[in-house]
């Protein structure tokens, strides 16, 4: 993916028909000067989708705030990504009262994909932070209960499918489309 | 004997029961750590993944309509929300208005399978407490609906109604009142379970106060569905967040959101139950009201870059799918949350201090659906076929075909 | 001479009853029959049709089952006490055969006046009581020596089951002894339904069965642990509790202990309430009635009777327990606990003040006695 | 002894124990097997019966590709059933990897961690495909282990002709 496409993938909302959204938009980036970049966060034209880019730093100190200010308590999940450069966390969020659903992003470097976990002020975020952890590598440092989710116990540690540049060098997917019984001796 | 000094405290022996990952109670494999205390539920961990197929990977090579297919194949019970969700998504990347018909019958499949999953899961229920005559009796009028969807789509479980742009196959006429026909059976079937399920003593006995989880920890724990709803959260992503038809729905004023302060399992079957009867009524406004028109746009394969969050109400819970694309034929990224994977955390909870024979009913009450939650993406149409063959030497077998026919 | 023929004569009939007729054979031959019953009626009830190809409607099915777990390989998990994992189901199976030799199905002994079973003394209906609390401490430790959480948990709930209602069935069971002022199955049997030379019991009496038979029902379901009692194999909990590590020959002598049980259970039931294997005698004209007494005392046309009369009083009490069955459903241990001990132990107390208070007070006052 | 060992081998036929394995499956075959238990097709006509522990069955029926994960449980699983044992592949993912061919964490059909004895395809297959697989490997065992003369083909032979006669007729 190259660097114009990912900044042609934001649609912004036109301000008509989409009033609601832009109040709280407006009120969120200005609650928020110094914690949310502008740049990333807009106004889907999808309706009622709202996203926000975060500082890696700030991400729990946004999530107190929704979580006060808008009574955010509906935690949807939580989206890995691979940008290239960088991994990116996508918190998905909904506020049932203004029923808009907000996206949280966090973006990390990749050598070195930490960030501070959420999972104590939301405990929703347990497993698919877990599930991050595995497979996309990207450590939410101070999670409560850190282990093994979805990938099998024999797992080597240093790999993350879901990467783009995983390279499959086990031969896994290859393996996968082998048919027909085996022999007897061989199970 | 001598007589002890210092009184003696008894503490009953700590067991680890392992429920799964192959469990008569669990069709699906998951694993649950009970710790017991003779008969009471001292702690209980959830371990998933056994499941794991690796979806999200496979989806990044496939086409979108290949992936669609794949879509259906998350989860067996909600075929049809998985595929429409999916649909639903490229077609707001893509930004295509499908045609109204198209999404009516989009919503009538989509509140059909919801029917089929809540007697489902209804029969699954009686089966956990061990009451097998209701439970064959709620499977028996399940092949009512079953059978109008396969009326309907064509088959039984995995319907391929949807498809990027619309919907495959039109409901005639003659297929309305075939529907409505069943759809009045259905509806006295399951005002019949509602009062099996509320006045049978010994059910109503195993069901009541079970497995509690108070509004507040539903909240703060995410709980989604059914589960959430039992416990008086309101969630529903029809009446919150309304795409397809149902927004018309919503606009009827008719329906409502199925909500029950009971905080229980019996909260939640009470809700699944009525929220059936009103699936029913939903279908039937459907019906009646089906705009004409034709069922399909058509949509280039090609999508522009976009970032999507699609979010549909299926049987068990909110269903969310998180869908990049990059301008090719291929997702960029597709994330799929399955409300089951929700409802883990708020389980574990509601294990807690419950008793070891009341645990089978709790796991059930979420209608959990391991399949939808271990992620998975990626489909090959060719594979159907009876014959275990590569699909390298299937395909160099057709060449072959198309070569000695021309 | 004499004597000794008699003597051997008596004991091959002796060993016949204890092998073939009412013995070992066909107790078995019941057993099986009393399943497929169990699963057809249960089946039909549920909408379904059960089992249908195997022979007539899936009558071998039961025997069809029970040969294929011979056939099996048998397995014996590392953990368990190999020994008593052995012993467990030959000890289930010998109990339960023992306790069907105390029932009064034909009349084995012509020399004794009434219908005897193949076992018979004073004060058997202790010893019956005995080994069928038994056969429940003999499941306890089944559960345990198979050292699985699952069987072990099996265990510890047959054990909370015995306790709440090994209880009501002994109470309910005193009711007929009671009344008849006797301990012997037989005697109750006999004097219950007017028989054999014995003084017949005025009809009033028979009022006083009723409740002790619902009590023994239900507490008797408890005992064969079927649902809504089988907590303690239920599948959806503990897979099969403490059957759960039992596999081939040992599985299949289980299943017909548990099917020997279910006979033992119609049996008790018919034998000390419904009057046992007389039908006809019950019409109140004493010349046909002791006429046709003594005419299948004497026979062998006596013997088939009494079998038949028998097994048709059996199914019924069979189908009556395969209803409950299917009505309800399963409970949680802990209000199977609740509801013997606040309501069934009670309830047969306070039975058995009424059955005292009615055979020392009122009954001679009305002038029954 | 030639008898008692015909009479258990037919007993085999007749009278399979199944058990259900899901070793990663998305669910629409499992929920058939159920529907093939239940009133409308009632697979105990022939017999067959579920239970919830290897020990007890003789006929292990997978849905589902095999996930890397599960792969050691179905083997041990696999173990713990007793001789003779039999394995039904139920589904395009059971008998092949169907659509999960391609992942890295699935091994691609029963076949691959276990020996599979029949495979019924279908994604998924239809209660009634389930019922005739479980009869055609009936059939199939009755031939293998050596009673030619079957049983249990007529009355569902009768049956079928009956049904077929019926649908001619309507």
């Amino acid at each position: 993916m190259t660097e114009t496409e990912s900044v042609t993938e934001h649609h912004m909302a036109p301000e008509e028909e989409h009033e609601e959204e832009y109040a709280l938009f407006r009120q969120v980036m200005a609650d928020l000067e110094g914690d949310v970049l502008i740049e990333g966060s807009y106004v889907h034209k999808q309706p009622r989708r709202l996203f926000f880019q975060v500082l890696p730093d700030k991400l729990r100190d946004v999530v107190q705030y929704f979580m006060t200010t808008h009574d955010m308590w509906q935690a949807s999940t939580l989206s890995g990504r691979d940008l290239g450069d960088d991994l990116q966390a996508n918190y998905h969020f909904f506020l049932n009262d203004q029923k808009i659903a907000i996206t949280l992003r966090v973006n990390v470097p990749r050598n070195k994909p930490e960030y501070s976990s959420i999972t104590d002020l939301m405990p929703a975020f347990e497993f698919v932070e877990n599930e991050l952890r595995e497979l996309f590598g990207v450590i939410p440092v101070g999670h409560p209960k850190p282990r093994r989710c979805e990938l099998p116990e024999n797992w080597p540690k240093n790999e993350y499918p879901m990467r783009k540049d995983w390279a499959d060098p086990r031969g896994l997917m290859q393996r996968s489309k082998t048919t027909g019984p085996k022999k007897p001796e061989e199970y | 004997m001598t007589e002890s000094d210092e009184p003696r405290i008894v503490i009953p022996p700590r067991v680890t029961i392992p429920i799964g990952p192959q469990h008569p109670a669990l069709k699906e494999p998951g694993m649950f750590k009970l710790t017991v205390e003779g008969e009471r539920i001292i702690d209980a961990e959830v371990n998933i993944g056994y499941n794991h197929r690796s979806i999200e990977k496979i989806a990044e090579g496939r086409t979108f309509l290949q992936v669609l297919y794949l879509a259906e194949r998350i989860c067996g019970i909600c075929s049809a929300t998985h595929n429409g969700t999916l649909a639903q998504a490229v077609e707001a990347a893509a930004e295509v208005e499908i045609p109204e018909r198209a999404k009516f019958i989009r919503t009538l499949t989509w509140e059909l399978e919801r029917i089929h999953s809540h007697i489902l899961w209804l029969g699954v229920a009686f089966h956990e407490v061990g009451f097998d005559t209701a439970f064959m009796y709620s499977w028996r009028d399940r092949e009512v609906v079953m059978d109008l969807l396969e009326t309907l789509s064509g088959n039984r479980v995995n319907y391929a109604m949807n498809t990027i742009g619309g919907v495959r196959r039109d409901v005639t006429d003659s297929l309305k009142e075939t529907l409505l026909k069943g759809l009045d059976k259905l509806e006295e079937r399951m005002k019949y379970y509602r009062d099996v399920a509320i006045y049978e003593k010994t059910f109503w006995n195993r069901v009541d106060g079970v497995g509690v989880l108070p509004n507040k920890i539903a909240k703060s724990h995410g709980a989604v569905g059914p589960t959430g709803r039992g416990s008086n959260v309101p969630t529903d992503v029809r009446f919150n967040d309304p795409t397809q038809a149902y927004v018309h729905l919503r606009d009827s004023g008719e329906f409502e959101m199925v909500l029950s302060d009971r905080e229980d399992v019996a909260g939640r079957a009470i809700v699944r139950v009525v929220e059936t009867i009103e699936a029913v009524r939903m279908c039937r406004w459907l019906l009646h009201n089906l705009p004409d028109g034709p069922i399909r746009e058509r949509v280039r394969p090609r999508i522009q870059p976009n970032e999507v969050l699609a979010r549909y109400e299926a049987p068990r819970g909110e269903v969310i799918h998180y869908l990049v694309t990059n301008g090719s034929d291929k997702p960029e990224r597709w994330k799929v949350r399955a409300p089951t994977h929700a409802n883990w955390v708020s389980m574990a909870y509601t294990l807690r201090g419950g008793y070891l024979a009341d645990a089978p009913i709790i796991l059930a009450a979420i209608d959990p659906c391991f399949s939808c939650t271990d992620r998975v993406v990626l489909v090959d149409a060719e594979d159907e076929t009876i014959q275990l063959k590569p699909l390298d030497v299937l395909r160099a077998e057709s060449n072959k075909w198309y070569e000695s026919r021309t | 001479m004499q004597g000794i023929l008699d003597g051997i004569v008596h004991i091959l009939i002796q060993s016949f009853g204890i092998l073939v007729f009412p013995g070992i054979f066909f107790i078995s031959f019941l057993a099986l029959l009393w399943e497929w019953i169990d699963r057809k009626f249960y089946a039909r009830l549920q909408n379904r049709m059960g089992p249908m190809h195997t022979g007539w409607h899936g009558i071998l099915q039961p025997l069809m089952d029970f040969l294929k777990l011979l056939g099996k390989e048998d397995l014996t998990p590392e953990k368990a006490d190999k020994r008593s994992f052995a012993a467990v189901p030959f000890v289930m199976l010998s109990l339960s055969i023992i306790l069907t030799m105390f029932l009064p199905i034909v009349d084995m002994n012509p020399l004794v006046p009434g219908i005897q079973g193949i076992l018979s003394f004073e004060g058997d209906v202790i010893i019956v009581l005995f080994i069928s609390t038994l056969m429940a401490i003999t499941i306890v430790l089944a559960g345990y020596f198979s050292s699985n959480p699952f069987g072990q948990t099996g265990a510890a709930r047959t054990g909370m089951l015995l306790i709440s209602f090994e209880i009501p069935l002994i109470i309910s069971m005193i009711t007929p002894a009671m009344l008849t002022g006797s301990l012997r199955v037989s005697t109750i049997m006999n004097r219950l339904a007017g028989q054999a030379g014995i003084a017949s019991l005025p009809l009033a009496y028979l009022w006083l069965l009723i409740l002790p038979f619902i009590i023994f029902i239900v507490a008797i379901q408890a005992e064969l642990e079927r649902i809504p009692f089988d907590v303690s194999h239920a599948e959806t909990e503990i897979v099969h509790g403490w059957q759960v590590e039992y596999s081939g020959k040992k599985l299949a002598m289980i299943h017909l202990a548990e099917d020997i049980m279910l006979v033992y259970a119609a049996g008790l039931a018919v034998t000390m309430f419904l009057g046992g294997p007389y039908l006809l005698e019950f019409i109140p004209l004493e010349v046909f009635s002791v006429g046709f007494a003594s005419l299948m005392a004497t026979t062998w046309v006596g013997w088939i009777y009494y079998a038949l009369v028998f097994i048709l009083k059996s199914v019924i009490v069979v189908l009556i327990l395969s209803n409950m069955r299917t009505l309800f459903a399963r409970w949680r241990i802990d209000q199977i606990v609740r509801a013997g001990w606040k309501f069934i132990v009670p309830l047969a107390l306070v039975n058995l003040m009424v059955v005292q208070f009615a055979l020392v007070y009122i009954f001679p006052l009305l002038g029954v006695v | 002894m030639g008898f008692l060992r015909k009479l258990i081998n037919r007993a085999r036929v007749k009278s399979p124990y199944v058990f259900h394995f899901n070793s990663g499956s998305c669910n629409g075959c499992d929920i058939e097997i159920i529907a093939a238990l239940m009133p409308r097709l009632d697979l105990e006509r022939f017999g067959i019966k579920l239970v919830g522990s290897p020990r007890h069955a003789d006929v292990m029926l997978c849905t589902g590709p095999v996930t890397e994960q599960i792969k050691p449980r179905l083997q041990r699983i696999y173990e713990q059933m007793a001789e003779p044992k039999f394995v039904v592949a139920i589904g395009s993912c059971a008998c092949s990897g169907g659509v999960f061919r391609g992942s890295y964490n699935v091994l691609g059909g029963v076949d691959q961690a276990i020996p599979v004895t029949a495979y019924i395809p279908g994604c998924p297959p239809k209660p009634s495909a389930i019922t005739y697989g479980a009869y055609k490997l009936l059939e199939v065992l009755s031939e293998q282990l050596g009673i030619s003369e079957d049983v249990a083909a007529e009355p569902v032979a009768e049956e079928q002709t009956e049904s077929i006669k019926e649908a001619v007729e309507a």
